[in-house]
């Protein structure tokens, strides 16, 4: 098998995460194909909720959207999205929630609405969807992003979803319920709150990334814990079956 | 009592210009012929509602059909962007567009509160963000326990339209898979028009099957594919090729604007 | 993550003195079994919170296991009073029995705003009714109207207690037929227990289908018949002869004692 | 055909009410029959809601309970008790229901909680049900209830359910949706609110009934119209369908 890319490793990562969890809130892309992938190897029971209202769905496929057909035909029950938001993600019942970003600050908090000027943006992007509640409410919330200076900002340029706010003691002062971010995966290595400050520390990297290198690719002064873990390598298993699940 | 109705007729008679006008459909069921018939009738000035903007008010925004928005999720799901909603919010092209921007939890309970006609809900969210300075939401406090929590305003449009697999004679209505904000929005409209994939003589129970009486409804439209490129479960299946390909079609606004004559405005029905 | 266990051992492990219990079930589905087995266990000073008390909670109060009520309505379906009900708030007989009255809207919506994890509810109702002055409910102005509104606090049972049709081997639980509250009690509540008619490999989805996914809920215990008198649709029918003949039998109350002891008491688990 | 009970005259004269509407709110009892006797003879389309979350049942019998499984199996859609009270009754979908109680007074207000002290009852009632609701939102409320002093009363022990209040203006006041009762209809005959004050005058009576008998039924001094109608007996299709769904 051919050695993983930056972007398996993530992906591999992202599943691991999910080992021992009963359920997991995911959006499309690469949080979906991590999701999907533990209940392959890592936790067969893993039960996928979507926003679109499918609670406990098993899909074969990908999906492209988190509406899919698949999604539906095979979910324990579906439901209408006001009670997806109002019974299940308000009250904290989802374990892990896996949620992407354009920017993410050194407090893992959030921009998906516009680079730049929100009247006047210079991009806009999709918007918040379902992100600030379901960061506020879930039991975690796990950040997968690619590394890269436009991404990891030292100042976002809105706040679309709350991750620490401006450190410790924030999610409790806005009664949040759920922990927050507990990891940022990216194609690089994981950043992890410092559990005095929140402030995100480099905590591990993957196979034959420096620590420079994830430094360079920060906007701002990232903190590095002394002794950086190094990703284990995806195992046969792993990447045989990520690499399988994406062929289908 | 909802009337069977052609399309070109159900639109005429209940969408006009300037209307606040939600399509909902939450992935699924979305009421994409419903809207080319509005483009063909050239309607102006509306307000478009709806939780996930995609395909379908990429297109109506890029005709320049709407003077507002009001979302929770503008991007091509799984794609990327929607051209035409950037260019308009950008660029201002082919017109400026005003935004109300809210939260997917946000918008399901302004329609719930709209549906229960009541003038707003109670929920937790949009604390904290920058949200809160860009939109119409408010604060209360729980009279029993003092915690303070957040208050989002009803939506009643004045339209709700939506894609279903079928409808009886009498109009009553059934659809079944992910059911989204479809009998909300419809609850808290003014007025209501629901596009079937059929007309049917009796409607058979199904499991997940949604149920909305004809009587709350003002028209209904057989439009056979009516939700294409979205679907309608165990009729047609998404298409999510046309999705990735809408990224090519929507970047350029020449392009945009062939593929829509010739899709759209030239009356195939067709996405 | 639901364990299935004989009835028994789960209302042993679920159900404790002093608890906030609700059993529910809108005329269908009422887990008789499941009361049952807790008087036989001896289970006291309970606070027996249900919409409609029915027959199942005449029981309960008759013999004396209930220090408190929160209801909506106290009657015989039909047939009219409840009269275990009415003895001990009346007389105090076996014992007095605080009350917390609501309206059926009321109910309904604190169960809602329970399922969701908010304090409380908004709502139109119980304005110009003696029921204000008896009831714990609040008023509540709208941030973007002004409108006044009535406010309901949630409801948050220690323990809920619902019936159902099929469970599978994993707890996940389906019923169907009319769906009353039972999904808001099991969210609304600490610890939830469901008794079913019986367990399958897998559930078939059904028309009306109401799936509670076994992760949600504490034990499943197989109970069948568990809901008679009321009924399982589909299952059981409603025994409307027992709903009459139970106006003679706890009119007075040593019919009422010689009746739970043989039929309650000693196990056999027959209504 | 043997001559109807004054019962049965009730029963007919609410069934005829419901001619021309759309849809009905109804409990069990002489309610359930008069609709029940509506779609067989008045008004075929009528949609019975009932509030354990049935909408457009078509029972053949005269159901025990609210919540019988004929209701559930006949009905277009069957909702949960939230949605019922908060998306159908709360806006006023409902055009008309029928209520009935154990004491109504001269302004159709009506009491089913207690006879007596509230918290040392003489009598305690079942309560409040959905009634408050109901009569505050759909779109006219018909109050049922047998003719008698101990029924109509000049004042009632409890409010539970507000009819017009204290009179003309007070729905208004209280931001009711409906129009509140617009008939109660008894064993003896009809009163309707008048039009100015909201207070009960007797409008109709029934073949056989006098007025004098009316005015010893009601526990206060019963205004009369002018001239009272007499309720139109009957007719053959309406006492013979009557009869046949009891004997069902």
């Amino acid at each position: 098998m051919s050695a993983a890319t930056n972007g398996e490793v993530q992906t591999v990562v992202a599943a691991r995460r999910l080992t021992g969890v009963r359920s997991v809130f995911i959006g499309v892309g690469r949080p979906s194909t991590a999701a999907i992938l533990a209940r392959m190897v890592h936790n067969p029971g893993l039960v996928l909720v979507y926003e679109s209202g499918t609670i406990g769905a098993k899909p074969f496929h990908v999906p492209l959207s988190i509406g899919d057909g698949e999604l539906a035909e095979t979910a324990d029950s579906v439901v209408s999205v006001p009670e997806m938001f109002n019974y299940w993600i308000g009250p904290g019942r989802i374990d892990v929630a896996f949620l992407g970003a354009a920017q993410v600050d050194r407090f893992a908090n959030l921009n998906s609405t516009v680079i730049g000027d929100y009247d006047r943006p210079r991009t806009r992007l999709p918007g918040a969807g379902g992100a600030p509640e379901i960061a506020a409410s879930c039991g975690e919330v796990v950040v997968v992003a690619p590394h890269a200076p436009r991404t990891f900002v030292e100042r976002l340029d809105f706040l679309t979803t709350v991750g620490h706010g401006d450190g410790a003691g924030a999610r409790e002062r806005l009664g949040f319920r759920g922990a927050g971010p507990t990891a940022v995966i990216t194609d690089l290595g994981v950043l992890e709150p410092d559990p005095a400050t929140k402030e995100l520390t480099l905590t591990q990297i993957h196979e034959g990334v420096e620590v420079d290198q994830v430094r360079e690719a920060t906007g701002w002064a990232l903190a590095v814990a002394p002794a950086p873990a190094t990703t284990p390598a995806p195992t046969d298993q792993e990447l045989g079956a990520l690499r399988e699940l994406s062929s289908r | 009592m909802a009337e069977l109705l052609p399309l070109p007729e159900a639109v005429a008679a209940l969408i006009h210009d300037g209307d606040a006008v939600a399509l909902e459909g939450f992935t699924h069921l979305i009421p994409f012929a419903a809207g080319h018939e509005l483009l063909r009738q050239g309607r102006r000035e509306l307000e478009l509602i709806r939780m996930t903007p995609d395909l379908l008010y990429d297109q109506l925004i890029g005709m320049g059909c709407a003077r507002r928005l009001v979302f929770s999720y503008g991007g091509n799901p799984g794609v990327g962007s929607l051209h035409r909603f950037r260019d308009a919010i950008e660029h201002g092209w082919p017109r400026a567009l005003e935004l109300e921007e809210h939260s997917h939890a946000g918008m399901a309970n302004r329609y719930a509160a709209g549906a229960a006609d009541l003038p707003f809900a109670v929920m937790r969210g949009y604390a904290g963000t920058d949200l809160v300075a860009h939109t119409t939401v408010g604060t209360i406090a729980c009279p029993f326990t003092g915690e303070q929590l957040t208050a989002v305003p009803a939506l009643r449009p004045d339209v709700a339209v939506i894609h279903a697999q079928e409808a009886d004679r009498d109009g009553n209505v059934q659809l079944w898979g992910i059911p989204g904000v479809q009998k909300e929005a419809v609850l808290a409209a003014r007025r209501s028009l629901v596009t079937v994939e059929r007309v049917v003589d009796a409607l058979a129970p199904r499991p997940g099957g949604v149920v909305i009486p004809g009587w709350v409804i003002d028209a209904v439209a057989e439009a056979p594919g009516g939700s294409r490129p979205s679907y309608s479960l165990g009729v047609t299946a998404r298409d999510n090729d046309f999705y990735r390909a809408w990224d090519a079609i929507s970047r350029d606004r020449d392009a945009f604007a062939a593929w829509m004559d010739e899709h759209v405005l030239a009356g195939t029905g067709a996405p």
